[in-house]
This record gives C-alpha cells, structure tokens and sequence, in this order.
C-alpha cells in the first residue's frame, strides 16, 4: 500500500518539477516570453484561488461567491506591507499587520473554544462576541506593531536588500492569506448559518461590500497609498514563477493531505448529507467553516502573490463579475476534482487572454468576448460535469487499502443473505 | 401518565434513556405533546402509531435536530435537551433515517470511516501534514473500518459507491455506520421500509444480532407490524403526538385503543377524531 | 479521458502554432499597437480611440509612411482593466515585436502598461490617460518612454473653475465619479481653484460609473441653489444627469470637461452648459478641418474627444519617429522631448513630466449647437 | 475540538444570556437604531425633502420588481439563478429604442388616424412599442431556454449557471458588436414628452422647464405615473395568470414537484418556456420603462439593475411574487435614501448589507417559506 503512494508521489512530484524546471529555463533561454512567462502566473494564482473555492464548493458543497472579495484583501494587504517595505523603508505595516493577524487569530481560537461549550448558543451572538474581541484586539495589534516596528527597521535594513525584500514579500504574503482568512472566520460564523443559494448571494454581496470599500480606500478607509479607485501603484514586482509555482505546490499538497485524512472526509460528508453527517458526530458548522476559512486563506494567498505580478492594484479587477471566474474554473474543471481545477485554471488564461489573442484576425479583437461565452456554452453543454468530472491523477486519487489477509473470526456471524425462512408475524 | 405502569423490563440494568414530558410545537401544531419514555440497558423496544403520529419527531428530538418545546431528555444520567445533534451522537446515541441516508457519492469503506471521525485520534496539522502519527492512526482507523464492514459482510464491497449498492445493503451498510461510533443507544426509523419479505427477516436476524454483539438498547419505528411484534419486547404506541398504549406486544395486539388507531376506528371515535384534527 | 486528451493536445498544438509565428522584426515596416478597451465597460471609447488612431496611420501611410517605411497598425483589446492590459501589452511586444504602442484610455490600464513598455524600452504614449502617475515613476522620477497627449486633471479643472468665476457664478456643487481618476481629479482642481478665487462649494456628490438613476443626488442639488453644477463625467453620465436634472427642476448651469466631448453628447439633456475642450470643430485651422472631414467620411460620424487624442497621440508619435530620423525608442524618446507639433489640439510640447503643454477652449451648449465660447492658455 | 464529550456546567448568568440571545438582540438593535436615528434625523430635518427621496425610491423600487418577478418565477420552476435576465432586460430596452427612434412605431395611431387625440396616440403607441419589446424578449428568451438550459436540467444544478453567465457574456459582448446595437451609449428617445408636476401648499401644478422647484414642494413626473401603474397593471395580470389560469396552476404545480406535475399531465417543458417567457415579458416591460425614466441604453445596462432585482427577490424570499415586488420597493429606498442620506459611494454596500442582515434574521427572506428539512 505505502509501495504504491510512493510511486504516484514520485511520479507526481517528478513530473511537476520537471514541468517547473523546463518553464524556468525557457524563461531564462528567452524561449517562453514574457506574454506567456505572465499567463503562466497568472494560471498558477488563479489554480490557487480555485482550489481554495473547489475545497468550498467542491468538496464541501457551499455554494461561495465571496471567493474573490478574500482574493482581494488578501492582495491588498499583502501589497500595503511590501508598499511601505519598498516606498517608505518602514516594516511598520508589516509589525501591524502581524500583529493584528496574531493577536485576533489567537483570540477567535480561544473564543472559538471557549463558545464551543455553551448550549445553543446562535451564530449572530457568537458574532457579536467575536466582533468586538476582534476590534479590540486589531487596536491593541497596532499600537504594539508601531513600537516593533522602529527596531525591526533597523534590522532588515541591516540585511542585503534583495534578502531584506524576499522577508518581506514572503510575510506579506502568508499575513495577507491569514487576514482574508480572519475575516472570512467573521464573516462566515453568521453567513454559514444560510442555505445554499442564499448563501452564495450574502457571499457575492461580501465581493460587492469589498469592492466598494477598495474603491474608497483612500477616503473611507484611510489608506492614503491604496489610492482607491485610481488604482495602487508602487507595489515591487516580486512574484516570480517560482514563488507561484512553490505556493501552489504547497496549496496542492495540503488540499490532496487534508481531504486524504479523516477531517477531508469529515468535510465531504457534509457536502453528502448534511443531517446525516450530523448524526455521524460530525460538527457541521465547525467544518463548514473550517472549510470556508481554509478556501478564502487560499484566495487570500492567490491574491497577495498576483498583486506582485503586475505591482498594481485596481479595484475594477475585483468587481463582482470577475467573482464568477472562479466558480467558471472549478466547474469547467470539474468540481470536486484538483487536477480539473488546476488543469483548468492554467487553461482559462492561456485561452482568454493568450489563444484568442491570437487567433482572431484583425479588425475582430472585439469578437473575443463572444467567442468565450460561447466557447464555455458549447464545453458546459458537451460536458455538463466539467472536462475532468472526478478524474484524478494517480498521486491525487484516494487509494483504496487492500482487505486485510486475516479474516475476521466474526465475519460470517451477521446473518447477511437473506435466507427464506417463514417467521411467526 | 398514570395510567401505564413503568415498563416490566426483563432486565434490570441501569437507565439508559429517560424521557420526561417531552412537548413539540411547529407554530401552532402540537406534534408530541408530553411524550415520556424510559429505556434500560439492552431493551428493544418499538415506538409505533399510523403516520404522523408524531414518532419521528420523537427521533429528531432525541438526536437533538429539533429543539424540544418543552420536556427533558436524560441519557445516561445526563441532560442532553438542546445539545446539538453531532454533540448527542458523540455521546453515544446512534441512527437510521426512515429514508436511507449514506453519503450516496463515497465509497462503503468511508461512510464507515467518517462515523470513526471523532475519535479519529490525530489533529488536523497531523492530518495536513501526513506525518506519522497520522499514519499510524489513519491505518488503525481504516483496519479498524474493515474490520467492522467485515461484521456486516460488506466488506467486499468496500470500494464500491454507497449509491451503488443494492437496498438491502445500503440498509445494512447504513445500520454498519450508525453502530460504528460505538453507541450505546441506537435507534432505528424504519429499517423494514421498502424491503422484501426475505429481507425483512434477514433485518430482523441482524437486528437480534447486533443487540447481542454490541450490547445495544435499541427503540425502533416502524410499520411493519411483523417486524415489531417479532423482535420488540415492549411497545409505545403513539396517536396524534400523544402516547396511548404501553406494552408487550401482546398486551398492544390485545389493547383496543390501538386497533382503533390503526383498523379504523367505530364512527363515534371517528367523529372524534375529525374534531380534534380540526382544532390542530 | 479520450476528449480531455484531445482538447489537451489541441490547445498545446495551437500554442505553438501561434506561439512560432515568425515575428516580423525589423522588415520594411514600422509596427505601431494601438492598445484600446475594445471589450469591457467602455467598448465605445475603446472604438473612438482605435478609430482615431487607425485614421492618423493610414493617412500618414498616403503620405508614404515615416522613415520611408510604412506603418503597420497592431490592434490589441485591454479592456480598461489591468489584467488583460498586461497581456495585451505583452502580446504587442512579444509576438508582434511592435516599438511604439498608442493607448491605452484608461488610466487603471495605462500604468500598468507603462510599466511594461518602460522595461521593454518601448515608446507608450497614451491619448487620454489624465492620472499623473502613467509617465511617473513611484518615486516621482518622470518614465523615459511614456508620453501622453492630453491634459493632465489640475489644467482642466483649474479652466473650468475660472471660466465659472468670470461668468460671475458664485456657488458650485460638485458631482463625481468616486470610481473614476479622471473625474475625481477634474472635481478635486476645480473645488480647489474654485474656492480659493473666492466661489463657494455648496455641496459635493460622488456616485458609481454604473449608476443610472440621480434622482437621490439632483434633489439635494435643486435644495442647494448652487449655481454651478460641474459634472465632469464622459457624455454618458452627462447625458442621463442632464436629462433627469431638467426634470427636477435643477436651474444650476452645468459645466464639464473634456469627457462631454462626444457627437452622442445629448445636446437637449446638456442644453445651456460649458465643457473645457481641446480643440473647436468649427476652428478655422486646416489640420482641424482636415480631421473632422476626413473623419466623418471614413466613419460617418463626428469625432469625439477619444478619437480626436488617438489621433492627435498618433500623429506625435510619427512625428517624434520622424524627427529621430532612426527607428530607435531611445532617440525617439529624446526627440519627442524637444518636439513642437502642431495637433488638432493646437500646439503640443511635452513639460518634463512627458504632459503636453497646449491650451484648451471653452465650448457652450446652446440650442443644439456647441460654440466656441473662450480660449485658456496654460 | 471535538471534546463535547463533557458539556461542562455555565454560569447562570451566561446561559442566560445565551438562552435569550441577548447580544444577538443588541447587535441587530444596535444596526437598527444606526438607520431610524438617521432616517429620523433626515425626516425631521426637512420632512419635504425627505418624501421627495421616498418617491424617487418608489419609482426605483417598481422597475426592480417588475425584473425580480422574472428572477423570482424562474427560480422557483426550475431553481435556476437566470443571470442572463438582466441582458434580456437590456433587449428589452433595445427592442422599444429601435421600434422608437428607427421605425416610429410609438406614432402610428397618428399616422393612421390623423384626427386622434395626442395623449390617446401617444398611449396607443407607447402600448404598441412596450408590447413588442416584451413579445420580442419573451421570445429570446425561449430559445436561450431551449438553447442553453433545457439541455442541461438534468446535470449539476452548478452547470446551468456556468451557462447561464455564459449566455449573459455572449448577449453583452454580441450585442455590443457594430452591425447588432453597437458598444455605444444611445440618448434613448422617449415615446412621450415629460412633464413634471410640482405639489406643495399651492396644489398641484405642471413645472415649466427651466424654473426652480418652489420652496416645500415635493415634485414628480409622469413618467414616475406611469411606471407605478405599468407594474401594477401587470402585476395584477400576472398574479390572476399564476392564481386563476389553468397555466398558472400547472406552474404551481411544476415548482411544486416537477416528477409528480409530469404525472398528472402537465407540459413540463412548456410549462417552464412559458415561465421564461413570461418572466422575460416583464423584464421587456421594465426594460422600456427605465430607459424611459433614466433614458440611456447600452449594452451593459443590465448587470446591475438585473443583479439588484435578483437581491430584490431573494430579499423578499425568492419563488415569491409578492416578496419579490416587497423586496424591490425596500431596495428602491434603500438605495434611493442610502445614497441621499447615508453615504453615495458606499450605497451598493449598504443595499447588500441589508440583504445580508435581512437573511440573516430571516434565511429564506422576508416572504419566503421557512424550509424545514425533514430528516
């Protein structure tokens, strides 16, 4: 048994990097241009954020289309960190924002733990609790992270300025995720409690909340250098492919852990049957938003690695119909499965934006968006169960142990073939 | 209340269940009204009455998917009202559902291997990170899983898809996952539904059995009067949310309030009848 | 898995199919992209600007070309969204080896452009990009190869506030769009120059590109009596507010920017107001005549303010090319620094931060017709 | 995280305020007493104003629900969220724009009865006009129906909504192709002229263009008139056509149980085309009717009307008619006293965090049936 999951991991890890080492150096030949280098990234962030919605959607069954309103704190949190880091030589949004994203983690586990225990306590309730704590708690983070901030200054301005960055680019990186992922543990204690679609349109006004909110980010929020609707600008460019490809290898191996262990079961079961999962001891809530959590840190981990693609933000590239993108992946790849999600993921770019580029004659650059539409009609049409449906390459699938050779001395006790015998009625 | 005696059990073990005065209202609909019941260790009782009688809202109360209105469950000496239903089944309550749900898209082997999540034994880093103590318990869990659907004779069928199966053994593969958690009160809503008669007395057998086996207590609905009357040691009988019969079979077979509840009643009592549906 | 293998193989075939394609560097042709949100929320300007853009290259190509050579026109959609822009920037530059790219209309999608043409030494000179960061740098520094050839916000606005004042107005209310540049800069200048010359701003409305109904912000407009409303939207807000602000009995004149610039301009809906312009249609100078005419004969229509910078944009570029004499973006770049270029918008030089220098017209809208009303140098 | 195994004794004073559900109470007071302090505040500091916002809202509000009746209908026969209704709406829009502004249809009663009354003409002809706009969306949307859904109503709910986003993308981006109605925004020409009245302490009176709006006066057009009475003429049509008809029965008994509707003899297929149908009907109608009030179309117009009708609908509990008009009149003022009151910019985000609030006390929205699901 372990035998055969070592060979798939080999093969499976072999293949990727050799996938990976075979882009990098065409892109350093100068075979792979740019055109295709920046469709590639772009493939791998939206594999990630995808990923993160088929954990939601796929395997989990809640129907989410908040997934790029998380895309989007998570890239602008991460951009504001590397912003001050690379403009104002000051780590002082990095301490804040570490310390925000610990001390409130930390307070929703302890409070999390704590709620757990109390009978019937309803998920508004719970809310305002953690609300408050949270508020609270991101006051205290800033003031701390303003004191750490001036020694830590110091200390990386000590350090080579490339390995400074590098510091700096990988925190803010994992600070966005986490914080998408804090607000997402907020937002979805209350939200989780609403059946499926009416879930998916609380979670698509959340999209709409934050794109608002980032329109405004200069005067509502405060956030001078976010420049709301003009757009951020000034954000090093630092995401390489080999930064995307590593994230996204990472994300792959804990989506393919997690749903191989008891809890991905525990999270299945719930999209199967939510009352029988619940009679099962499944604590639905807590893995619905364990899950719900676990996919927005992963768009939140998307988010903070494309914000460093193009080093400029805008709040129009998270409007609400870019919040279908994607849900269009994941279905088009096959829900509930991780191969389709990626595989569609990298395809969804180099078609859009790199094939149909290229293919249409001049004068038709405006057919572009009535060819895709009508390119996803006929695909949803051939194959309503996406082009994978639950296809998994070998190291992704879920093995099956081998019966056991000793056979239980019980096995032939349970009266099992229906024998034809008259009983008394 | 008054009326019955407590139930002349067989055995004289420890209480199990205790329900006491357990009241349901959907708005203005009184779906069990001050329902009581006491189950010992190792009973097999049977909860019976023509639909709508109020039996699997009883069910839903003890699983704790619905909230009791009113009333108090005991289950072992501790107060389970209002606990959520993953909470009770963790504590050692254990069910069927009327219309079969496993998990229609998974394989035989995790349905069962889902009930063994809460005491799966490693935590959810273990889980991410599949290091050893992962491995370790992850095996003992899935042997531990082979094990079990070995009992049920399922075992061969481990890779199949739930929804695959045929009736009899999604039935059976069903009643496997309820008992994995290790219950020690099982309750079943109609197991016999659906089925043939081979495959209702194959049921029956398995359900002696596995009483034996895992030293259950088991309260069970169901219509079949052949099923209850064969395997049930004592009976509720329950008629527009209310109980109105207690007993052993024979004493139920004999008792003419149930016959009138369920072969129709004399034109007086159904007069009665229609009266009281009208005020609900 | 037969299909998937299919679809698979096909896709990668067609990559390299494209991806092979023997890029024509170099030849007897002198490529030229023109980046516009062909697709996307604003298609329409995207379609002016192309237009504009593609009426400049092939008259340039009647003349016989630049340098001898003939101009190519690359054609790419960028959508006013940062994504797409990078991709079809990159695409321009990669595929199509282009030197010189036109565009893009939006600011959000002209930096990052820039951003890339600036790497790639390769000359970006945007029509109508107003946001000051596209040929600036995040540390201020001025992009060698980013140009633009409009007005840059503080200008028009600054135009329009003393316009105001001289027509003897005193109060102003102020409606923008919270999520576009061009207008909140436009707002921004006019409040400042505006109060600061001693008007009075009453009151200040922001609202959303996709909004319609204006009925919520025109009342208070009508409680305010101001005077002056500056709405310096694109024609298309302009349309939808004029027409529901007669209806709600709102007197104050409108005034506006460039952005009214439009033959779809609703000249009933902005009946009695002012618009900062770059040039008059009915001016007398050749270059504008020319333009309008040839214009309407290739397109059947007025050119608007979109079509009328691609145009213009294209034209300073050409003439940097020519002016450098060598298809070479550093010397053009240098050589469009020291231009002087006579533009259907009037005479353009380029400050230090690559912004044109050139004066703007005040336009009235009366009785259907739009008259010149008062030129403003800068 | 699974340690319930002993459900550890509260203080009384916790359970107490678990039981109550205290915090909950205060949260949502709390939320409540922010929007009547400010709508308060707004009434009191000039009442006039304050109702002129409130009529501005209402005629928002009845466009909305004659698009949300659309939403609502489909998704209560098929469970399908129809995101290409909105781009119907913008067919619908269309449709009246070129019957009006290139074949003048909206003038032929004059042109065949010279001697007509101006105001019958002109009612005659808008009527013609708003009933082709809805024969032609209702149309379009059949064969989108046939097309793209009827094909997938076995598949994963999922799938019908990848295509139904496909089919809004393609009518969007075919539609602002040159040679169908082109990417630009077009001045809309109204079938009718506006005339806004004036009422306030001296009566009623007609607005002179041009003129200031007196002191305390609240205004409003005929086009506000019209709206109003457009959507409820219809929605008392569609109400009799779903209560009364023999159609409308058969609908109710698809939405019901589509298998069993098929038992008892009822067209399925038809059924639902006629539901697409007529839910498209309406969004014609509502497309004339906001092009009239707001009077530019273009090619996107319809996203965001469309998607705040659908929150409209799931608002008032979606698969209901009645909820669904309720909901669109609370995101009309919403919307309308948001922007005036509260803040312009963040107006789309406080309509959605009232829907998000609203669901949250009540899931199923507010006319929605509570969904007990049986175990």
């Amino acid at each position: 048994m372990f035998k055969r999951i070592d060979r798939n991991s080999l093969l499976f890890f072999g293949v990727t990097i050799g996938f990976f080492v075979v882009v990098q150096v065409l892109i350093l030949v100068g075979v792979l241009t740019p055109f295709y280098e920046t469709l590639l990234r772009l493939g791998a962030v939206y594999a990630i954020v995808s990923l993160g919605l088929n954990m939601i959607y796929g395997f989990n069954g809640q129907f989410s289309l908040g997934q790029w309103g998380f895309y989007a704190i998570g890239a602008y949190t991460a951009a504001d960190i590397t912003f001050r880091w690379t403009n104002q030589a000051s780590t002082a949004g990095l301490t804040v924002l570490l310390f925000i994203v610990l001390l409130v983690g930390a307070a929703i586990l302890i409070l999390y733990k704590l709620l757990g225990r109390l009978r019937g306590l309803d998920a508004l309730s719970a809310f305002t609790v953690y609300l408050l704590a949270a508020f609270g708690l991101a006051v205290v983070g800033v003031k701390i992270g303003q004191v750490v901030a001036i020694p830590l200054n110091s200390v990386l301005a000590a350090l080579p300025a490339g390995i400074a960055t590098t510091i700096v680019y990988v925190l803010a990186v994992i600070i966005g995720a986490l914080i998408a992922a804090e607000v997402s543990f907020l937002f979805g204690l209350p939200v989780l409690t609403l059946g499926s679609d009416y879930f998916g349109i609380a979670t698509l006004g959340f999209t709409i909340i934050v794109k608002v909110l980032l329109d405004n980010s200069d005067t509502l929020l405060g956030f001078e250098e976010m420049k709301g609707a003009r757009g951020m600008i000034g954000i090093p460019k630092v995401t390489t492919w080999f930064w995307v490809f590593l994230f996204l290898m990472i994300v792959i191996v804990v989506v393919r852990n997690l749903l191989h262990s008891s809890y991905g079961r525990a999270i299945v079961s719930v999209r199967e049957d939510e009352i029988a999962a619940k009679a099962m001891g499944i604590d639905v809530g807590h893995y619905k938003t364990l899950t719900f959590v676990l996919g927005s840190f992963f768009a939140g981990l998307a988010g903070a690695l494309y914000a460093h693609i193009n080093g400029f933000l805008h709040p129009d590239m998270f409007n609400f119909i870019k919040s279908f993108d994607p849900m269009i992946i994941v279905v088009f790849g096959g829900l509930g499965s991780v191969t389709g999600t990626v595989f569609a993921a990298f395809v969804w770019p180099l078609v859009l934006e790199g094939l149909l580029r290229q293919i249409l004659p001049p004068g038709f650059e405006t057919w572009r968006y009535v060819v895709y539409p009508l390119l996803l009609l006929i695909m949803m049409l051939l194959k309503p169960n996406g082009l994978f449906g639950n296809f998994e390459v070998p190291y992704l699938r879920q093995v099956l142990p081998a019966l056991r050779k000793k056979i239980s001395t019980e096995r032939s006790q349970a009266p099992s073939a229906p024998a034809v015998k008259e009983v008394n009625g | 209340m008054s009326d019955f005696t407590p139930a002349p059990s067989n055995n004289t073990h420890e209480e199990i269940l205790h329900i006491e005065e357990l009241t349901k209202l959907f708005g203005g609909l009184r779906a069990v009204n001050n329902f009581s019941l006491t189950l010992h260790r190792g009973d097999l009782n049977g909860l019976i009455g023509p639909n709508g009688a109020g039996k699997t809202t009883v069910f839903n109360m003890i699983t704790g998917v619905y909230t009791p209105t009113n009333g108090v469950i005991n289950f072992m000496g501790q107060n389970i009202t209002g606990l959520e239903p993953y909470q009770i089944n963790q504590m050692g309550i254990a069910r069927t559902f009327q219309n079969i749900r496993l998990f229609p898209k998974l394989t035989v082997l995790d349905n069962v291997r889902i009930a063994y999540h809460p005491h799966a034994g490693y935590g959810l880093m273990d889980g991410i990170l599949h290091n050893g103590r992962f491995q370790q318990k992850e095996t003992e869990l899935t042997e531990k899983a082979q094990d079990f659907l070995a009992v049920f004779n399922l075992q061969d069928r481990q890779g199949e898809i739930a929804s695959n199966l045929p009736y009899g053994e999604q039935r059976r593969l069903e009643i496997a996952r309820a008992l994995a958690a290790e219950p020690r009160l099982l309750l079943l809503d109609e197991p016999a539904a659906g089925m043939n008669p081979a495959e209702t007395v194959s049921l029956m057998e398995l359900i002696h059995f596995i009483r034996e086996r895992f030293n259950l207590t088991i309260l069970l609905i169901e219509h079949q009067m052949r099923v209850v009357m064969g395997i049930c040691e004592y009976i509720t009988v329950m008629d527009f949310g209310e109980v109105i019969a207690r007993g052993t079979p024979a004493e139920i077979q004999a008792n003419p309030r149930v016959v009138e509840a369920y072969l129709g009643p004399g034109s007086a009592a159904l007069s009665e009848k229609f009266s009281r549906k009208k005020a609900l | 898995m037969k299909t998937r293998v299919a679809v698979f193989a096909l896709l990668i075939v067609a990559m390299l199919l494209t991806a092979c394609q023997p890029g024509a560097a170099g030849g007897g042709t002198i490529k030229i992209a023109i980046l516009a949100p062909l697709s996307g929320p604003v298609p329409t300007f995207g379609v002016s600007t192309r237009d504009g853009a593609l009426l400049a290259i092939e008259e340039a190509n009647a003349k016989g070309g630049v340098l001898g050579k003939k101009i190519e026109a690359v054609v790419a959609d960028s959508q006013c969204t940062p994504d797409p822009a990078v991709n079809a920037a990159n695409k321009v530059i990669e595929q199509d080896k282009v030197h010189y790219i036109v565009g893009e209309v939006c600011s959000s999608a002209s930096i990052p452009i820039s951003e890339i043409a600036e790497k790639n030494k390769v000359i970006q000179i945007s029509p109508t990009s107003t946001n000051p960061t596209v040929t600036l740098n995040a540390d201020g520094t001025t992009k060698k190869y980013v140009f633009r050839a409009c007005f840059i916000d503080p200008f028009q606005g600054t135009v329009m506030a003393k316009f105001a004042l001289s027509k003897g107005y005193k109060t102003a209310f102020i409606m923008f769009d919270q999520g576009n540049d061009y207008v909140r800069g436009l707002a921004e200048f006019f409040e400042k120059a505006f109060s600061e010359a001693g008007g009075q701003i009453v009151g200040k409305e922001s609202y959303t590109k996709t909004d319609t109904d204006f009925s919520a912000i025109l009342t208070k407009v009508a409680e305010s009596k101001a005077e002056v409303l500056f709405l310096p939207d694109y024609y298309n807000i302009v349309n939808l507010v004029g027409a529901q602000a007669k209806e709600k009995g709102v007197t104050a004149v409108m005034m506006g920017g460039d952005g009214w610039d439009s033959a779809d301009l609703d000249v009933k809906a902005a009946d009695g107001g002012f618009y900062s312009n770059h040039y008059d249609a009915a001016d007398t100078r050749p270059i504008v005549q020319s333009w309008v005419a040839n214009y309407q004969k290739k397109y059947n229509s007025v050119p608007d303010a979109l079509a009328t910078l691609a145009y213009d944009a294209t034209n300073l570029l050409l003439a940097g090319i020519a002016k450098a004499g060598v298809d070479d973006t550093d010397k053009v770049a240098a050589a469009m620094e020291t231009l002087n270029f006579e533009a259907v918008s009037g005479n353009v030089t380029f400050d230090k931060q690559h912004n044109p220098i050139k004066s703007a017209v005040v336009i009235a809208v009366k009785d259907g017709k739009k008259t010149f009303t008062a030129s403003v140098a800068p | 995280m699974n340690s319930t195994k002993a459900v550890s004794p509260t203080p009384s004073f916790i359970e107490m305020l678990v039981r109550r559900r205290v915090l909950r109470t205060f949260f949502l007071v709390f939320l409540v007493a922010v929007v009547v302090w400010r709508i308060g505040t707004a009434l009191w500091a000039n009442p006039t104003l304050f109702l002129q916002q409130v009529i501005d809202g209402l005629r928002l509000g009845f466009v909305y629900a004659l698009i949300a009746l659309g939403y609502t209908m489909v998704y209560g026969i098929v469970r399908l969220i129809n995101f290409a209704h909105g781009d119907v709406f913008m067919i619908g829009a269309f449709m009246s724009y070129l019957a009006i502004a290139r074949v003048q249809l909206h003038l032929w009663p004059t042109k065949v009865f010279p001697g007509i009354s101006p105001v019958l003409a002109s009612g005659i002809g808008s009527i013609t006009v708003i009933l082709l706009s809805m024969a032609v969306c209702a149309l379009a949307a059949i064969t989108i129906e046939r097309v793209a859904y009827k094909p997938l109503r076995s598949a994963p709910r999922i799938s019908a909504l990848i295509t139904a986003i496909g089919v809004s993308f393609f009518l969007e981006y075919f539609g602002a192709l040159d040679f169908v109605f082109t990417p630009n925004f077009i001045t809309y020409k109204r079938p009718f002229d506006v005339t806004t009245w004036v009422f306030g302490s001296g009566g009623v009176q007609a607005l002179v263009p041009g003129q200031a709006i007196p002191e305390n006066t609240v205004t409003f057009s005929n086009i506000s008139i019209i709206i109003v009475i457009a959507t409820i003429f219809l929605l008392v049509v569609l109400q009799y056509i779903v209560t009364q008809t023999k159609i409308g029965k058969a609908m109710r008994a698809t939405a019901y149980d589509q298998q069993t509707a098929r038992l008892m003899g009822i067209n399925v297929n038809g059924i639902i085309s006629v539901t697409f149908a007529i839910g498209a009907g309406l969004a014609g109608a509502a497309g004339m009717l906001y092009a009239i009030a707001f009077p530019q179309v273009t090619f996107l117009m319809g996203v965001l009307p469309g998607l705040k009708a659908f929150v409209a609908a799931v608002l008032g509990g979606i698969g209901s008619i009645p909820g669904a008009f309720v909901g669109a009149l609370i995101m009309g003022q919403a919307e309308v006293l948001s922007a005036a009151y509260i803040s312009t910019p963040m107006r789309d985000a406080i309509a959605f965090t009232i829907l998000i609030v609203v669901l949250l006390v009540r899931p199923t929205g507010i006319f929605g049936e509570a969904q007990r699901e049986k175990a």
